[in-house]
């Protein structure tokens, strides 16, 4: 029973760095190929500036960024005059 | 046990059990995630869904199964014939058994697997936890209020007519739906149609919400639908707002809006939760978490909670969602002629809702004696702030010095109370 | 059957509208109400600043604030001077 | 079945439901929120409750009620009959069954409504994950922790015995709250009373985790009097100071405090917490939390962590916990004389409370040959850190070089962990 | 009941109820928070995990407990009849046979428990919560995914090789544990094998996210020993790393990596997606949030979300991932001979991962012309960033001017892949 | 039955008064005695700097800040600008 569970252990070693070797041996060719086909449509490869800012959920953001960073600087030289 | 481990394996791989849908819905998602990335289609709605919906896709995982699923996907021949028993039909019918139960079977199915050690996969606890519940788009919402200045709207209350008008788009496509149902592969309840039908509110987590309420199998087509009209309104409606108004309509300058006190603000969310509280209260969920969220904004008392509504809660809540969402296209029930129904009715009530909008400005355009730019009726169908931007777009083609957008953020902040009044009205008739 | 979930549909779609521009036009005199209201006291208007502070879990934010904001200064500065 | 449906609408209205006593607590909600807004009454959790409180008396919608309570609210007849059925009661007796059920009858009540496709309020489900378990209010003792510098108490720890002469006003409320017993209307158990004298803690959190733990019905009653009367201690704790020192011990100036090493600091929690392990054990998960917080803050090594802890977490938690309370302000719980009476004994709390930490200061003053004010007793009641700058806006009265503040600070901080040893030793007793 | 409330009092200290094996586990707790906050061992995880520790054995509290649990520590006897009565086993099993159940039986016990009012712990709510279901580790792989730039792996992708060759480390680990079954009071299956031989992965929620499906009672040795060996990487690793390489190699100098595009890095998470959809769906759940997060980082239109998944959800989850693990260190099952023998196996588990590594490096070295620093495959074992700078160090000391840092990065966020795919294996093989 | 209820209360008061001045008076002594054997090895008292910053996960983190605060004051000059 032990040196069974032991044979299947053995086994499963070698199944398993047979697996990740092999999926990682893929993966290596995959992303040189993914690399190459980038490459050769490297004239896409600017986003381009999406002409509507996308989220609706940030309408206020911008405002909001600002008056925090205003409040902090504020707040920071209040510091240090104190 | 070795070579039944190496076949469990094989067996265990993607493209031993692929399936063509699985591939399609795969590819469905990657359209998702580049429409997202590099058309700047809503992505932080997008992107999440479209990944969640390859995860949802892929074989074997069943990450987007619940318990009773995972014993059929992967479950001992034992099991299985355990639950066969408990839902009284033979073993070559368990799958199409479980996939029909619910209620108390469904119950018992999921308590059997459960204490047969097997656990949902996570997408469907995600889903479970954030949408069954109605959590997560709610506390969207909470989010919403407290993003959103409703300023404009105080400063000019019969804005939110044009909010109201929009939302006729919601009722035609309701009607759209049912009318499908001729043609043979269609067949919405009322209650499907009512959940088709709230994409014409342009307002993501009402649409969501609703649809887990009233038809979750059709979720996932419904949001993908919402969110990805939403962000081609820019493509949308400029047609339909040229086409329906005139050069000299399109032309006029409206005067500026009043300043708008700190207390006025403060009880504007108090008194739309009151009237909800008293002709509404279906709506209650949605009116009172968007409320809310506005309160903590408004009162100014309570910063620390008001940011954590339009930020730490709303980010992750969202990433949450949206994997939720994507879990809920798994190729089964996404792959039906149904969804080609669901995106084409989703044109409809956009352009419906964009025109109703701009009749409804040329109507308070002719009673306000001119005073009103009919362009801003568009707005009213929310998709806050995109709407608005085209308004203002559109406007400044006709007269480069027309600067319309902070009057269309009026019936644009009213759209997303309109279709929250629509989405309770929905709710308390179809979904009592 | 279809012709009377049909006729239940085009029911809805006029209840639904009506309700909807019901509630809004309700809404619509209400906030008009509630702007008059604020506009006669309007010499309310500015919140009393109140005397105490009232989180008791802020107690050391202010401090934190600064601490936050003066390191994130000074990383600015480092990483300009970099 | 349009008809039925405008039926179905009307009955859904609020105004054709909206019963007295849920009018009056839209008021109550309306009230707490205008004292948060208008005069900064604990806002942070005042106005999440206030707002709760309203939420939980929309009529119809059944925000806080649980999916039996939504089958009783809005059930078909059918579904009625198979709830009485279960409950071994005729249809007329269902409604008050179901109100008494626990237990397994609750547990299968909830099965069979979650079955029938009841689902609970969105209200309840906050209560439920965030309250039931008691994982908000520890959370928000974590963060509580977090923000905590005890250096004062380090410094001079012989001021932990005025932060536990402070919670004489739990004890003597607990007599207080039997006393009532004899007055009709009053049926408080040992438990209630427990958890209504908890109120002389002024620790919110505490008080919360208390309430869940013994007195679940009492607890909207308990938050909202602890919240008020803390924000009410600049009024409520000056004239019980100067009623019970002499000038002369008001002007007492003591002495600097010692500069304590950061090893201290990473000890004091520990210390706090081994102490706790070896005599008080039911009060784990309170020091625990509170001990686990500072450390993460005085380790200095997990920053990202103590940052989390002050401010994403204990925001977002605080969120859903004042919505969570709210929830609790149900008219048919809240209304009824012994939410008077707890209000009353709540004051009595604070007032004894800071009575019994003055007297212990007056004689620590004695002890210490003059050289402690004994005022600064008056802050072991806790309600940090209002109480501290209370007893230094006194002293400052008295003698206008003389601050207090950071004296103060020592029994400020004991006065938390003093009603934190108090709550679990109500809970060994009481709650075994 | 007075009395019997002193009786209960004292009961319910800990003093009268400490077990040696709780002080023990106390002095463990202790000591993990030392090496956290003076050692700077892993601070973010140990330090949670210690104080959780400590937590889980406070006497009588039963904060690691379940309802069961909760039943079996502070029950009353007609309570503790019920269990035995519903287990089938006399009352002097009770407590034996309550520890055994699992399945149905505990299902049922758990149900009884609940509706007598007994209430699972703090600890084994957030455990429930956040690693039962495996949400937390997959959350915070997540943010792992939002952290790590994957730049230096597009750039040079034949050092996956490097991390897949560290994963040796995993598999030997395996057959130590089965091993160790020789020696009495071992008694290791192939699932614990399993889990333990993750800790080879160096990747700390990898490990616990694997033992939580494998063996859930072994979690809390692994995840220590994983953090452990993680924190004591730069000093195992030098010695192995000098030991197998000569002078010559350690002194090669790279050449500098090429840039790469953004497009390249957009697709490189939805390329390992779509690769472990295709070949090895158990590995969904790990390599689909890593690339989620990953994706979340690179797509560069969802800040908002990235930001999120980096600091606000990464901060909350390992605050509660660390205190849930700590509740797996209870006495009864961390004190055993099985514990030594996990951390003895960890300890191996790192010198063969890094071996393994250096040795694939020397392939490399040759195949390469003598291109590529064999100290690099070190980098393999994960342990990201730490074991990178160790190769760099180590590198710097033959050479002062090789600066192998962004070489080593590569190989060092392929460790992280290569443990998320060996965990697949275990999983689909064993789990199955 | 009423007057029982009362006694127990007071019972419970003494105890629960008894308890809580018990553990903080233990609490004073034991956090004397940690201060006490803390001065004695005060030299011990600076945490020695770690050779190697600890968190995997904080790998990015330093150029983050750096970027954001970089933009923040970016937007902060500029809405100062406007
Ligand atoms: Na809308
Ligand atoms: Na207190
Ligand atoms: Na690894």
């Amino acid at each position: 029973m032990d040196s069974n569970l032991m044979l299947e252990g053995v086994g499963l070693m070698f199944l398993g760095m047979g697996i990740v070797f092999g999926f990682l041996t893929i993966l290596v060719f995959t992303v040189m190929g993914m690399s190459a086909l980038t490459a050769r449509f490297g004239a896409v490869d600017h986003v381009e500036p999406s002409s509507h800012p996308p989220a609706a959920i940030d309408v206020s953001d911008h405002r909001q960024v600002v008056a925090v960073i205003t409040a902090a600087v504020a707040r920071y030289r209040a510091s240090r005059g104190a | 046990m070795l070579e039944h481990g190496i076949e469990a394996l094989w067996q265990s791989m993607g493209i031993a059990n692929l399936e063509w849908g699985q591939l399609l819905m795969v590819l469905v998602g990657g359209l998702l995630i580049f429409l997202a990335v590099r058309k700047g289609f809503e992505p932080l709605l997008l992107l999440p869904i479209g990944f969640g919906c390859i995860l949802a896709n892929v074989p074997v995982a069943g990450l987007a199964e619940n318990s009773v699923g995972q014993l059929l996907l992967g479950g001992k021949p034992e099991h299985l014939n355990e639950l066969a028993q408990l839902l009284g039909v033979p073993l070559s019918e368990v799958k199409a058994a479980a996939g029909h139960a619910n209620g108390a079977a469904l119950s018992a199915a999921k308590a059997l697997a459960h204490n047969l050690g097997y656990e949902p996969g996570m997408l469907y606890q995600f889903y479970d936890v954030a949408i069954s519940t109605g959590v997560a788009p709610l506390l969207i919402f909470m989010g919403v209020g407290a993003l959103t200045d409703f300023s404009a709207l105080i400063a000019k209350p019969s804005t939110l007519l044009l909010g109201a008008a929009a939302q006729f788009g919601i009722f035609m496509t309701l009607i759209g739906a049912l009318a499908l149902n001729v043609f043979p592969g269609f067949d919405f309840t009322l209650a499907d149609a009512s959940a088709i039908a709230i994409i014409g509110g342009a307002d993501g987590p009402t649409a969501i919400f609703l649809a887990s309420k009233l038809a979750p199998d059709l979720l996932g087509a419904i949001a993908v639908a919402a969110y990805s009209y939403m962000a081609l309104v820019p493509i949308i409606q400029p047609p339909i707002m040229r086409a329906l108004t005139t050069e000299a309509e399109r032309q006029v300058v409206m005067s500026q809006l009043r300043p708008v006190s700190k207390l006025e603000k403060v009880l504007f969310p108090l008194t739309v939760l009151l009237l909800c509280l008293l002709f509404l209260p279906s709506a209650a969920p949605l009116i009172g978490m968007l409320t809310f969220g506005n309160l903590l904004r408004e009162s100014g008392v309570v910063d620390r909670l008001s940011k954590a509504a339009q930020n730490e809660i709303i980010n992750a809540v969202t990433i949450i969602l949206g994997l939720s969402v994507g879990s809920k296209l798994q190729a089964d029930k996404f792959l039906s002629v149904e969804t080609l129904g669901i995106l084409a009715l989703g044109a409809i009530a956009f352009c419906v809702g964009t025109a109703a909008g701009v009749l409804m400005g040329k109507v308070m355009h002719r009673v306000s004696g001119g005073k009103v730019n009919p362009l801003i009726g568009a707005a009213g169908v929310s998709a806050v702030p995109m709407a608005a931007r085209v308004v203002n777009k559109v406007g400044l083609e006709a007269n480069h010095h027309n600067f319309l957008l902070m009057h269309a953020m009026g019936p644009n902040v009213a759209g997303v109370i309109g279709s929250a009044v629509a989405a309770g009205v929905l709710l308390a008739v179809v979904g009592g």
